[in-house]
């Protein structure tokens, strides 16, 4: 019946100023900086490549992260190999820069199955297109990676639209309730598709939700790859400790439309854009390296080049027209076909013929 | 007036809000966008962002406010946006939406039309082309509506508009951009069209099958059969009248939809003409539909998707030696 | 692009102790103490006379609020009668108190029909079943009176357990966005059904999830009758002022199982039901009226009357079995009867003759 | 062993979770109190918190973290506390649970169980009386199994919980306090089970309203017809085989069950017999059903539940003159 309220409260709300480590003094990190960099710059370029390539139509449609490359690169190198991350449509980057093949990233969104690639393998849960509904998940595997004994944290991608989903705040609450070794990362983009955050929310932040579940809430400034990388690391090793979970919002721009397929002009202006490619996440970062002569121009070649070398893999890899064979439409519903499924998929066959 | 099946439904909602303070549209990214489908273009420039509002993100929530409008006397027009995105609103429909009247006695009617695009044909990635229909037949207090031509889309979107019931408005994607004639008086919802006359058998289907079964139907004249299609039009209520009168007829009849065969709209379909026509029926009512799939990778739709090779492969099958 | 959070944070977390008026030397209002006296003495006869009624079979089942009577009247004489009230389950006495015939208000719970009054009448929304989803009916609602003009503000019910449901968690999220005209009341009761608070939730309290909405958050001890209604009328009136919406979470107990039906000894141990019944809202104010001579005995003896008259109208309106005319199973689905349900209804009054 | 279904269900909790340390029960009220059933009682004592697990009451995290826990390799078993509170979990079951090995082509199994209360007839009020068995039936990539006996009740169970697959398991909550004996081995699933053999006609059902079919045909032979009663057991897979062979020797069938007729699970089984038995039926496939109408309430839900009076009025109509 002691019904004063707990006195943690103040230690769960955000800072008032976004986390910020470039332009403060702070002492750059050769070990991780110039890695960051260099796979900004490969990011970036996948970005530019993959949107080509749907004008060429070699892919059906692609929702660029050109501008939010420093959450897709501190998310997946935050991680140890034996973490899982939960991207959303959005993450094919960090699945890429987590690993994974970087056509087989691309299938959904190719017209290929849905899933081109083993979870299991890099231990990265299917893009999800549902919005929110991968953070449940993410809290159920963490929950159980725990319950087994085993050293795992899972990592979650969300929106800033996705917060305002019921399996939002679902997952958020069980994982706090649970303590589960798990991190959230919204990457508040400032839009979902063509609606601005004050339509979506009016919190002070949306890091200022955490609190409400008894989590710390985390705010970082999202184009500044160092502060994602710090961030993300300290609640991944919170996470790992057993001290549950984090929210983490990373403040950040959509510098593309939606997808290819949106026409941004129609709800935000030229000037808003412009602002925010003054706060270019490669440029941030490549600029502070140089000034502190960490940026050699063999090892800027070196990035550039490893990138065109993405670029030219994602071309070779989407040049042809994938096969997909029709029987697979039955063969992985259940475990083992139905007899209604293997009497369809004979009739499918007999068509085919 | 010539327009496409979205720029119908466009009108549609202008027209409704026009006429009718009590009209408010809600959904995602409708309002400046103009939706993704551009079906509400224009709307909150014209009439306000009060009338054509961009909501949160979040479908339940839609959904219930909706609900709660209605409750004070409005007739909130909501969108889904996709399909499988009106999933998490479910409870929402089926607890709610669907039984405020009955629950009350009538005293709160709850007139709110929820349009939700559905079907496949796109090239959409997974969760933007399923055929969803099922579930809102299976549930008691809906209306369930969906148009083939471009007059239908504007007629009956203002009958569900219009209607003191809920209404789930099932727009068929892949027709958006088919083109038409826009006739402002169209048969009342709950009527069943026959698009085709048609001697040999009769074809029933809804939405974005029925130029499938028109299709059919032109390449069967080459094998001697003279198909008949019906276009539903409204699958709660039923027509029975109208469908039973046709397949009586011909005494030969198939079902075609996109949705997967098992328990889909296809049984209820087959059932009912089999109980009503039995003795007239020359072979079982045929059912073309999509497998028994979750909803394939893009690449391969077209082998999940009835055509018209599956289409009259089914009336091949009729029986047709007695 | 500017990043920094909003200073309103700290304004909307709730007060770290719950607020309170018994107790703490505040005057008492001779209008209003007495009358939410009156008021609890009434709820608590009708309680018990229901709960009565359920050993006798005369109601199928009932969820007692003994224990809350507190939150029960206070949230009833808070709102004016153009307000609208969205009650669940558990709320019937608070319907009661707002004037519903108080069998009629049971209707649900005797097996008739579902909403045994019209909720235009007295602008009482059906009594609510599946756990939240009240709370966007009372969103909408509100904000579509304020569209209209009119001076109507919503108040939605909810329980501890109900704050976990998605529902809650969008609703909230619209009412701030939209800053409509609605007010929150979590009673939280420590449990649902069998399930504690600390499984439920890990925040400091429910009421810091207001912040994460933009919303205050405000903490009430819900057994203080005078400190729920003051809290309430603040809200109402912020509301009504065009201020938005608010969240309460009003500290509280439920003295009896969760219905009839349950059996509270698995959970729960009588010591802490004890300590609850030590702080009894009906005590808790009684005693402060009897302090200040405000609760003569003849005030006292006319309440107890008024209550015993409450529970003899219960017992005799609820005395024989409701008539309920199978035909009106088909008679509100729709506005008019499809073909379908005309003829199932004549097939079913063929069955009955 | 003579148990009841709750105790069965019970045991067959206890069993798996004894069994296969992978096996985790998760709902609402389902560790300390034993469930509001008792199906889970004295689980969490024998096993721990951890092994059944009380969560916050919100059903589409308990699904979403159970889908998550499979993915990790376990083997939840979730509760849904009532039929009607399934529905906020009906995104993740649709787009997730029932897709995830599809989507990761094999590559991710998931397998998990959902038990839910489901149907009428206990005097619940609203939204505890549902009857949802057509959205799952609908739903491709789900099982749906429903037990009609003891027997099944720990059988089924058994099997659902070691499928590689996810399983919709609705128990019939008026059959929780029904007795019976309790035999480990029963028929697998996807297997109907002739409950009783007959001549004249075939009543098919499943869950609640086998024991209905059981009392129409005892009352049957009275008027002279011996009536076969097949029990469904699994809804998906269908088991076309066992129904059909009956009913081809019959001639005559009627399906029953508690959810609306319309759009309901026997209109995919009237129509599939029909289309398999088309030249052996004397009459159409005939429906007693649920009305279509939300639940209503329960002092008139003894006129909406098909009883054995319907099912006779149903069985007289099958054209018994030709
Ligand atoms: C449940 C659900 N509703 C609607 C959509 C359609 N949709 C796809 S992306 C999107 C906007 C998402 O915005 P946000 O969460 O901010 O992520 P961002 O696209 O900015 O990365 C919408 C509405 C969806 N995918 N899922
Ligand atoms: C969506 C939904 N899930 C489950 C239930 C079953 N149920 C009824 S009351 C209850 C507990 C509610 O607890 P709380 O919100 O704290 O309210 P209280 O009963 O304490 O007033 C549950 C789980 C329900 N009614 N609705
Ligand atoms: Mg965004
Ligand atoms: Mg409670």
């Amino acid at each position: 019946m002691d019904t004063a309220v707990d006195v943690r409260a103040g230690e769960l709300l955000p800072e008032p100023e976004p986390h910020r480590v470039l332009g403060t003094g702070a002492e750059p990190d050769p070990e991780t900086w110039p890695e960051l960099y260099r796979q900004l710059v490969r990011g970036r370029r996948y970005n530019t490549q993959a949107t080509a390539l749907t004008r060429q139509g070699r892919l059906a449609v692609y929702p660029s992260s050109t501008g939010q490359e420093a959450c897709q690169v501190a998310a997946a190198l935050a991680l140890e190999p034996r973490d899982w991350l939960f991207p959303s449509y959005r993450d094919t980057l960090a699945t890429v820069v987590r690993g994974l093949d970087p056509v087989a990233a691309l299938g959904l969104l190719r017209g290929d199955w849905h899933t081109g690639y083993d979870p299991r393998a890099l231990r990265i849960a299917p893009l999800c297109t549902p919005l929110a509904t991968q953070l449940p998940h993410a809290v159920g595997l963490a929950h159980a990676a725990r319950l087994r004994g085993d050293d795992v944290v899972a990592l979650a991608l969300v929106g800033d639209g996705g917060t305002s989903e019921g399996d939002f705040h679902e997952a958020l609450n069980f994982a706090a309730v649970w303590r589960a070794p798990v991190v959230f990362l919204v990457q508040n983009n400032g839009y979902a598709i063509s609606v601005p955050l004050a339509k979506q929310s009016a919190a002070p932040s949306l890091a200022h939700k955490a609190v409400g579940y008894g989590m710390p809430g985390r705010l970082v400034d999202g184009n500044d790859a160092p502060a994602v990388l710090g961030v993300l690391r300290q609640a991944l090793a919170r996470a790992r400790a057993g001290g549950g979970p984090t929210l983490i919002e990373a403040l950040t721009y959509r510098l593309d439309a939606h997808t290819n397929a949106d026409d941004a002009g129609r709800y935000r202006g030229d000037a808003e854009v412009a602002a925010w490619r003054d706060r270019d996440p490669l440029a941030l970062l490549g600029d502070e390296l140089r000034r502190h002569g960490l940026l050699g121009e063999e090892f800027e070649a070196a990035a550039r080049e490893e990138a065109e070398a993405l670029a030219a893999a994602l071309r070779a890899g989407l040049g042809g027209d994938p096969r997909l064979d029709p029987a697979d439409l039955f063969a992985h519903v259940f475990a083992a076909p139905t007899p209604q499924l293997r009497s369809q998929a004979a009739s499918l066959e007999v068509t085919l013929e | 007036m010539t327009t496409t099946m979205a720029g119908a439904l466009n009108r549609a909602l202008r027209d409704a809000l026009a006429e009718d303070p009590a009209v408010h549209l809600l959904g995602e990214d409708i309002g400046t966008l103009g939706g993704v489908f551009r079906v509400t273009d224009g709307l909150a420039a014209e009439f306000g962002d009060e009338r054509c509002t961009d909501t949160p993100l979040a479908e339940a929530g839609i959904l219930g406010t909706a609900t709660g409008m209605a409750m004070y006397g409005l007739r909130p027009v909501v969108e889904m946006q996709f399909d499988a995105f009106a999933y998490p609103a479910f409870e929402q429909l089926v607890s709610h939406v669907a039984r405020m009247r009955n629950r009350t006695r009538g005293a709160l009617p709850l007139p709110l039309t929820v349009r939700i695009p559905y079907g496949g044909g796109i090239g959409g990635v997974e969760h933007h082309s399923d055929s969803s229909e099922a579930y809102y037949m299976a549930t008691p207090g809906l209306h369930v509506m969906t148009p083939s031509t471009v007059a239908d889309a504007y007629g009956l979107l203002r009958q569900a508009i219009a209607s003191d019931d809920p209404v789930v408005f099932l727009e068929p994607k892949r027709l958006y951009w088919a083109k038409g004639e826009l006739e402002p008086d169209v048969p009342p919802g709950g009527r069943a069209v026959l698009r085709r006359p048609g001697a040999s058998a009769t074809l029933i289907a809804y939405g974005p099958s029925v130029p499938v079964c028109l299709a059919a139907a032109e390449a069967a004249r080459e094998r001697g059969w003279d198909l008949g299609v019906v276009d539903l039009r409204t699958l709660v209520p039923f027509d029975d009248e109208t469908v039973c009168a046709e397949v009586r007829r011909t005494g030969r009849a198939v079902v075609v939809h996109e949705a997967a065969g098992f328990a889909g709209p296809g049984a209820e379909i087959a059932a009912r003409v089999t109980e009503r026509c039995f003795h007239y029926l020359a072979a079982p009512v045929g059912r073309v539909t999509g497998f028994d799939i979750p909803y394939p990778p893009p690449l391969l739709e077209r082998h999940h998707l009835p055509d018209a090779e599956r289409v009259l492969a089914a009336v091949a099958r009729l029986q047709w030696e007695d």
